[in-house]
């Protein structure tokens, strides 16, 4: 078992982990915590498989792969929390318009 | 060659007045009744050009590029110019009545532009070349006819859409699966004199799944038992629809194309061979008595019309799927002479309605006085449909009796004749109480000079004056009859 | 002896990961997140990609945990359901023992020593005019990739910034608060001069514009927290140019070959390191000023309840 | 000057630069730059795909490296005729987006569409498979921040909805190719469709990444977020993804699976995705005839179109291949044309549900033509791009002696027929009383029924998209 | 093993028991005014040691330059975030210092 091999089940296992996560979670931030774990988990399996190379020097290429994995899922998570913060703010004012508002704060566009 | 833009022509003349007729506003009621009179026309004197070509034995064939292994061809042989002749001939009278008949009503323009789309289906029908094309065409049919049935947009006339929907549609996914599976076999059908599929012909099972698979799918439009009951329902729709679709263009479709497949696609031995010709005619000989037992039970008159209708057309299937000479004759024959006659009774039936609002058979006691000339009309029709000689119904009946026992089908006179007593059995109370019976309380006087508008009772005296003249003239080499013994020869030698 | 370490790192990664999910209350999910993050940049140097390691520490866990603890703020505390836990539980921990057993049984049959392409960019190196392979393949070989990946960033912004409407992007007040002042007094010269290094030294080593954006946008977000600044707001122009000076430098580049009959992307070799250097430059900017875009500003003070969790 | 392969480049720069310049010009002229790019990718997408038509395939070498280190790029007749697509339906959809949509949102949506567009152009083009990860990961930021333009709360759920089920398909399918990467050392689909051999990784691999494009295009059991994310979303952007964004991966399935998995996996697999498409077909057109609200029928129908899309798995062949791709197209155009249609129905009356339709005919002919033939071409009734694709799909399915998918197809269509004339009916009816029709701008009415007649040109003209489909097919 | 190795193995030992007890002192610490104590306090006299004793091994004063800037930016950080945190505790969330009883 060397040691790329390691590093890549552990990134198998945190695929899986984040994977099942989003599916059986209902909260929208911990969906979106578990798709950057799987992310994560995807990227470590990449740069393992870089790391396999005998001559010790890694192959470049997943080690690029992996930088533009990693704002790929930067930038979906960042939308995705947008949205979520977006929606929780307008729950809450929906939830503050049915009782009467003692002073509200910045409304809508 | 010169002629290959002939049959395109033909489909064009009413194809483009269509479009054109859509885009015009409500009111331009003159240029729209000018430009179907005109595509009228046109497409009369194209239909005579072509019929004196083919008479001459000149061929006419366009072919359009579709798929890479298969075109799009439109090609006028003997047997397509008789219904390309019959459909030209009625649309131009339809047309007139038409105009007279919905004089006042609303979303005229969308009513006549699918009623030239929807001839221009049947041409498109009767011009083509092969199985797919005849498919594209027959499916376009049902897609133009579907709003002319439920034109009036009343409740019924919905459910009446639903029902000729539900129908048509399950029919056309039969047909598309024969014809795919034909095509599947054979790469590309071409309807070629005594069948296309002979190099096929060992695979027996295929060939008959698809044959039963066809004859279903045109069985719907063809209004063969089981399959007829959308054509009552669609009775619900304004009188020349009923009268040019259901007697004329749509019903005979079906019946074309049955033809085309058993002559065309199979021929008429590989047919033979397969055993499934004596079926066929039993389910026709089934259709004739079951449509005339339940014509007699109709009150409606134009349900009544309707159910005659399903068991006139069983005639031309019946004729057609008779091993002979004769009963073919007589069962293509049957298919002008019927859609004559029938478009006079349906055309007597609108002059009833529009005129006295009289729509139950009851009610026509006495109504020769006070419009002799439709009634008048009315009895020519239904004593040739009946078959009584000089009009033209007694001349199919009569080779449809002769071809029976030639194909040693004894039974087949007896449906005949006792079909021929249920149709006076439906129609004579009818002719009687017209004429000699007093009516319940005196019609009221007509406003006008005539029984009726003009423009509806000359199309109803013309199409009477046509079944008479079919049936007198039948010897001569022009008339329907001698069209037909032409065909026969031609490309029916069994 | 890095057996044992390579072990239990590669151990508790996933623990930790189900950990992050399995915990009720989010904010401890969110720390447990940044955690894992951590320690997965830990993972990332143990596998000597300390370019990753970089981008991770800075983006995937400073900037993702700062983002998810500033939005914990503002969505409830939902109520922990104790009747979901008992039931989700044996199910989940099946499915995920199946996948990674099926992943895991792919791995272990994939070749142990099969180099890739490292040795295909080691040949082609020099081409490139770049001397670190991971920028050589990041900017060059697959340059088109990277070309996209900017349009995913604007995207993103863009999305991000739709979302977040002009009323709640508070307006910067300086405020007398002597001990950010001085936080933002301090870190801001160093959290410069390291960006610049970061992008000079990824000619030759781990480095380069992403790494470099990351660094500046935690500058810039302690600026926006600490009310200094305002968050980019794309209708004022400076803002716009920042953003965009980048992508359009990066396109010219991109398209330039075309006239002259070449292929996209195909830099002329001479200057080829030097083109590169100037649009990560640029590119650096660009993705600084995305991520500071990201961040919606501190929350306006919470009408009604004050002193939420 | 401009080679075929230039022009390539040229249509997938020209909607990147224009969408760059759009965001920089702001406010003022965002209309005219995205107008000026619209109509010079129309341009360069046209000319590609005549250079296809004429000269066979093109390649191209991203940047001049050979094909395992740098990207390459492949224009075979496929590609050319879906570049053709997307550069006719995508600007009809956003013309008609303009008006929809109010004059604050349209300036976040032209950018956006730009980018997509681009995402598109680049995903249909691109033969490396890291590539394609990240031109579908583009296309889904760029829907989802579509979906949310209007801020509205149904808005912002379907955009949640639809991110959180497509991050996890980009996922799956990143992890499939890095498995194929880990195996066989390159990342171009040409050289894959060389190297790869049956084994544990390839069929791990070809499982993730076939299960991850079906979370997104979305195939049955995974098609759980497609009608709350179409109904939510506003009507031009469900258009945009019911007819072009779903496309996207559904091609970068047909691409790997035809020319790199087909032949080593056994036909098993193929069947079962044939049996998920059947059942797609039923699930979606049974749901269709239940539904109220118009936007949902439709919805549902895309569900039961995208099961039709899935028939092509079992018979590989390439006049299945065409098939598919005919149905794509003229899916594309005709469920484009009904969206909007529909979108203009609920400008104009403001009524959700079915009844809405009422008087159609009457008040907006035009609008009521567009869902006719739309319809019409979803069923597959002759003068339509749908009958051709279900013409060729019956042929294949008879020819590879498995009938049942012929069945699935008739038993489809009529069902579709179903739910399609249960919208139309409605049309012939009289003007329903106390309806107020808001009369909507005719550049919106001209929309959908550009997007009609396109899915009507398909089925009469049909011979030159097949043959432009011809060139490059593998098998 | 020269006496540099010693040396550096003496601070790593070091380094490595500060920051066992910072952690332990977190963990143990009644209020979050003393656990900050623990952590701002031995963790980063733990992170010294340990950066120092890397820094002799490191073996070019670049890198042990490097080190040192490393440990420098964290004391900075952690200072600032300590006192952030006791802030934000005291006012935001009035928690009261421990008075030094022990509850029951």
């Amino acid at each position: 078992m060397n040691p790329w091999a390691v590093y890549a089940l552990s990134g198998v296992a945190m695929f899986s982990v984040g994977l099942v996560g989003l599916f059986s979670h209902q909260h929208v931030v911990k969906r979106i915590l578990a798709s950057n774990i799987a992310g994560s988990g995807v990227l470590i399996v990449l740069v393992a498989l870089a790391r396999r190379a005998p001559s010790g020097v890694p192959d470049p290429v997943p080690h690029a792969l992996v930088l533009t994995g990693i704002v790929v899922s930067v930038s979906s998570t960042a939308l995705g929390v947008a949205l979520a913060r977006r929606m929780a703010r307008l729950r809450a004012d929906a939830a503050r318009a049915s009782e009467p508002p003692p002073g509200s704060g910045g409304e809508g566009p | 060659m010169m002629n290959t833009w002939l049959p395109l022509s033909v489909l064009l003349s009413s194809l483009l007045p269509g479009l054109i007729i859509f885009l015009l506003a409500e009111e331009q009621r003159r240029t729209r009744t000018v430009l179907n009179l005109l595509a009228a026309v046109t497409k009369l004197l194209l239909t005579a050009v072509m019929a004196w070509g083919v008479f001459q034995g000149r061929q006419y064939e366009t072919r359009l590029p579709f798929f890479p292994k298969a075109d799009l061809v439109l090609r006028a042989d003997s047997f397509s110019l008789l219904f390309i002749t019959l459909s030209a001939v009625l649309w131009f009278v339809t047309t007139i009545y038409a105009v007279g008949y919905l004089e006042g009503t609303d979303h005229r323009s969308r009513f006549f532009g699918f009623f030239s789309l929807c001839v221009a289906s049947t041409m498109g029908i009767a011009l083509a070349g092969n199985l797919l094309t005849f498919f594209l065409f027959y499916e376009m049919l049902t897609l133009s006819t579907y709003p002319l049935v439920i034109h009036r947009g009343t409740p019924e006339a919905l459910r009446a859409g639903n029902v000729y929907l539900r129908y048509t549609l399950s029919g056309a996914t039969l047909l598309l699966a024969g014809v795919v599976l034909l095509y599947s076999l054979t790469g590309s059908v071409e309807f070629t004199e005594r069948g296309a599929l002979g190099a096929v012909a060992s695979h027996r099972t295929e060939l008959v799944v698809a044959f039963v698979l066809l004859i279903a799918g045109l069985g719907v439009k063809t209004a063969l038992v089981p399959l007829h009951g959308w054509l009552p329902v669609a009775m619900v729709a304004p009188a020349p629809v009923s009268a040019l679709l259901h007697a004329v263009a749509v019903v005979k479709a079906g019946a074309f194309g049955i033809t085309r497949i058993i002559y065309d696609v199979y021929g008429v031995y590989l047919v033979h061979d397969l055993g499934v010709m004596q079926p066929l005619a039993i389910v026709a000989a089934i259709t004739i008595l079951y449509g005339s037992v339940r014509a007699l039970q109709q009150g409606d008159l134009k349900k009544r019309l309707a159910y005659s209708t399903v068991s006139q057309v069983a005639y031309i299937v019946l004729g057609v799927s008779l091993f002979g000479t004769v009963s073919t004759i007589g069962g293509l024959v049957h298919l002008v002479h019927q859609g004559v006659m029938k478009i006079t009774l349906f055309f007597c039936a609108g002059n009833f309605a529009e005129e006295l609002h009289v729509h139950r058979v009851s009610e026509l006691r006495g109504v020769g006085r006070r419009m002799p000339l439709t009634t008048g009309a009315f009895t020519i029709a239904a004593l040739g449909m009946i078959g009584i000689p000089p009009i033209a119904g007694f001349i199919s009946k009569w080779y449809l009796g002769i071809g029976a026992l030639e194909a040693h089908q004894p039974w087949m006179v007896v449906v005949l004749l006792t079909s021929s007593l249920l149709n006076a059995g439906y129609f004579l109370p009818i002719v009687y109480s017209a004429w000699f019976q007093a009516p319940r309380e005196e019609w009221k006087p007509s406003t006008r000079g005539w029984e009726i508008g003009l423009l509806l009772l000359l199309p109803t005296v013309a199409t009477a004056v046509l079944s008479l003249a079919a049936g007198l003239f039948a010897g001569a080499e022009l008339s329907p009859l001698g069209w037909t013994r032409l065909i026969t020869e031609r490309e029916f030698r069994p | 002896m890095d057996v044992l370490l390579d072990g239990v790192l590669a151990l508790c990664l996933p623990l930790l990961a189900w950990l992050v999910l399995r915990t009720e209350s989010l904010s401890q999910a969110v720390v447990l997140f940044v955690a894992f993050g951590l320690l997965s940049a830990l993972g990332w140097a143990r596998l000597e990609a300390p370019d990753i390691a970089l981008v991770e520490s800075a983006v995937g866990t400073g900037l993702t945990g700062a983002l998810l603890m500033h939005t914990l703020s503002w969505t409830e505390e939902t109520p922990p359901d104790i009747r979901a836990r008992g039931r989700r539980r044996p199910w989940a921990l099946l499915a995920v023992a199946a996948s990674t057993l099926m992943l895991g049984w792919a791995v272990l049959a994939l070749p142990a020593d099969s180099p890739g392409l490292g040795p295909l960019v080691e040949a082609r190196r020099e081409e490139s005019g770049v001397k670190h392979p991971v920028t050589a393949v990041l900017l060059n070989f697959r340059g088109y990739d990277t070309l996209l990946e900017i349009a995913v960033l604007l995207v993103a912004a863009l999305g991000a910034r739709a979302v977040n409407p002009r009323s709640e992007r508070p307006t910067p007040d300086a405020g007398d608060d002597p001990l950010t002042g001085e936080l933002f007094r301090m870190m801001m010269p160093a959290l410069l001069l390291v960006a610049g290094y970061l992008v000079w030294v990824g000619d030759h080593g781990p480095g380069g514009a992403f790494q470099a954006g990351a660094i500046l946008a935690g500058g810039g977000v302690v600026a926006l927290l600490t009310m200094r600044m305002g968050p980019p707001r794309l209708s004022s122009w400076q803002v716009r140019w920042a953003l965009l000076t980048g992508p359009m430098l990066f396109i010219g580049v991109a398209v330039a070959p075309l006239f002259t009959g070449r292929r996209l992307l195909e830099l002329p070799r001479p200057y080829a390191g030097t083109l590169i250097f100037v649009v990560e430059l640029a590119l650096t900017v660009t993705i600084a000023m995305v991520l500071l875009m990201f961040f919606p500003g501190t929350r306006p003070p919470r009408a009604g309840a004050e002193g939420e969790p | 000057m401009m080679g075929g392969t230039a022009l390539m480049a040229w249509s997938v720069a020209l909607p990147l630069i224009g969408a760059v310049l759009s965001l920089l010009v702001g406010r003022a002229g965002v209309r005219l730059v995205a107008g000026v790019a619209s109509v010079a990718t129309l341009i360069a997408s046209s000319l590609v795909a005549w250079e296809v038509s004429t000269q066979g395939v093109l390649r191209q070498q991203l940047g001049g490296w050979g094909a395992p280190l740098g990207i390459e790029w492949r224009a075979d007749g496929l590609a050319a005729l879906m570049l053709l697509t997307i550069a006719v339906v995508g600007p009809l959809i956003s013309v008609h987006a303009l008006d929809h949509l109010g004059d604050r949102e349209d300036r976040e949506f032209l950018p956006l569409w730009l980018f997509i567009w681009c995402a598109l152009n680049a995903l249909v083009l691109s033969a490396d498979a890291f590539n394609l990860y990240v031109t579908l990961e583009l296309t889904t930021l760029g829907a989802v921040s579509l979906i949310v333009v209007r801020r509205d709360l149904p808005g912002l759920d379907a955009g949640l909805r639809y991110l959180l089920f497509a991050l996890p398909g980009s996922l799956c399918y990143l992890l499939g190719i890095a498995f194929l990467y880990g195996a066989y050392a390159t990342l171009d689909v040409g050289m894959l469709a060389q190297r790869v051999q049956s084994g544990p990784v390839t069929w791990v691999a070809a499982g993730l990444v076939t299960v991850g494009l079906c979370l997104k295009t979305p195939l049955f059991p995974l098609h759980v977020w497609l009608p709350p994310t179409y109904t939510g979303a506003p009507t031009p952007v469900t258009a945009l993804l019911s007819a072009l964004i779903s496309k996207g991966s559904f091609y970068v399935l047909l691409r790997l699976w035809l020319e790199v998995f087909a032949p080593v996996l056994d036909a098993e697999v193929g069947q079962l995705l044939g049996l998920l498409g059947a059942v797609a077909v039923l699930w979606g057109s049974v749901l269709a005839l239940s539904q109220t609200q118009l936007k949902r029928v439709v919805a549902y129908s895309s569900v039961a179109q995208i099961g039709y899309m899935f028939l092509v798995f079992p018979m590989a062949t390439s006049g299945a291949r065409a098939g598919v791709i005919y149905l794509v197209v003229s899916h594309a155009a005709a469920k484009a044309s009904m969206f909007v249609a529909v979108g203009n129905i609920h400008q104009a009356v403001g009524i959700t549900e079915l009844g809405g339709v009422q008087g159609l005919a009457y008040r907006m002919p035009f609008t009521f033509l567009a869902m006719a033939l739309g319809g019409i071409s979803l069923i597959g009734i002759p003068p339509s791009g749908g009958f051709i694709a279900k013409w060729l799909l019956l042929n294949e399915s008879i020819g590879t002696q498995q009938w049942w998918w012929a069945l699935v197809l008739l038993g489809g269509s009529l069902l579709a027929a179903a739910y399609v004339f249960r919208i139309l009916r409605g049309s012939f009816l009289p003007l329903p009383p106390g309806v107020t029709v808001r009369s909507i701008p005719l550049g919106n009415e001209l929309a959908p029924l550009a997007l009609a007649l396109i899915a009507l040109l398909l089925g009469l003209v049909p011979w030159f998209p097949l043959d432009l489909l011809a060139v490059g097919a593998s098998r | 093993m020269s006496p540099l190795d010693f040396l550096s193995a003496a601070f790593l030992f070091g380094g490595g028991a500060f920051c066992l007890a910072g952690t332990v002192g977190v963990l143990r610490f009644p209020d979050v005014y003393c656990r900050l104590h623990a952590l701002t306090k031995v963790d980063n006299l733990g992170l010294g040691l340990v950066v120092v004793g890397l820094a002799l091994q490191s073996g070019s004063w670049a890198t042990a330059l490097k080190l040192l800037l490393v440990w420098f930016f964290v004391l900075i950080s952690s200072a600032f975030t300590c006192q952030l945190i006791a802030r934000a505790a005291l006012r935001g969330r009035g928690a009261a210092p421990w008075g030094g009883r022990r509850e029951p």
